[in-house]
């Protein structure tokens, strides 16, 4: 399951799509619209993707997390449009026979998902709006 | 001699699509232009793409791909401004 | 929120339970029943728990995570009774500003809570029946 | 010279429970006692748990504890054999 939505993300429907009767573990993240940015008071975020060439890299992502550990199945659903505080920008869950191997093929996803997948925030806050780039952001 | 033209798609995405002020054009080139030529092109034509901070990228047939490479009819091509996707953090 | 139920687990309580307005990222973990264990057929699992004990020891891992990492908030719930087949043992949840920290933090509730939490599990295989301990399994 | 009694609290889960058949048991010491002289009273008691296998522990008071220590009226034990929960994995 690879998806760019317009639609609240759930954790649910990725958890039962990545489970298997092998399946001994799933690990999930969850990106959240956080209220502060760089100090500064956020309205709400847009997001904006390139949806055939993200759902291609995210795809690419998968092939590796499969090339590097033994894991079940790969679910990644990004949202875009206007989200507001406390939504979830993205939601990913990683099934593996063992528990290890899904916790860290979740976090390389979305360190790869963050690095090359295309998508774009933009920063809508009280006083002004920005597209805003990795570089620019304190944590990476 | 005759200029064979090849026409290729350009998708606009997030601030791309805000300065070019629609999601997707067509441009016209000479065959055998490559993605440079076209960049060049809509810097003339858009000059804040110019202004762009951070490593631009681009795409041909969604793959990433270099300024060197070989335009054919047809391509879809898109600026890739540095992505923020995923979370917040 | 930190529990040992008898009732079947979801995320999405969990989830709600940690996100705070500073939250930027939740990272969660599910133990599964596996059909297989050491090549044995798993009929069911049957959990047993130190209720009292077992929920002062989490709390006692809250405070380990706070001590490593900045996080928002955890939750942890554990099921006791009879568990199938693809039935969830074990959730947690950690919210943190950043994905790095609630990642990390995630990853390392799940290692303790099977190190130190007085919880305990009998296989019931088609051919018999064992509490089993960490000792003889295969991967801890 | 009068032995003074005391009373603890003794929890059993899990393969203990199976053992000693119920899933809590009162017992009485002579004050003074340590958790080593209780543990070696039940293995008296219930043969079966010395053939325990992997390493068990013990709680007093819902803390893991040494056999050492010494015990007080109404001080709840528990053995606690090697745990397992968690994930299947």
């Amino acid at each position: 399951m690879l998806d760019i939505t317009d639609q609240q993300l759930s954790l649910e429907p990725l958890v039962n799509a990545v489970k298997r009767s092998s399946s001994g573990a799933v690990a999930t993240f969850l990106g959240v619209v956080r209220e502060q940015t760089r100090g500064r008071q956020v309205r709400y975020l847009e997001y904006d993707a390139y949806r055939e060439m993200a759902i291609l890299k995210m795809r690419g992502i998968t092939d590796e997390i499969r090339g590097k550990w033994r894991v079940d199945e790969i679910a990644m659903v990004h949202r875009v449009g206007r989200l507001q505080i406390g939504e979830a920008s993205v939601a990913i869950a990683v099934s593996a026979p063992h528990r290890r191997e899904a916790l860290a093929a979740c976090a390389y996803a979305i360190d790869r998902l963050k690095e090359m997948v295309p998508i774009w925030k933009k920063e809508v806050w009280t006083d002004g709006e920005e597209w805003v780039g990795p570089g620019r952001c304190e944590h990476h | 001699m005759v200029e064979y033209m090849i026409k290729v798609r350009v998708r606009c995405f997030a601030a791309i699509r805000e300065i070019v002020g629609v999601s997707e054009l067509f441009v016209e080139l000479p065959e055998g232009s490559t993605l440079m030529q076209l960049i060049h092109l809509l810097h003339g034509q858009f000059p804040q793409l110019q202004a762009l901070t951070g490593s631009v990228l681009f795409s041909v047939n969604r793959e990433y791909a270099s300024p060197d490479t070989r335009l054919a009819g047809g391509d879809e091509v898109a600026f890739i401004p540095p992505v923020s996707g995923g979370a917040d953090a």
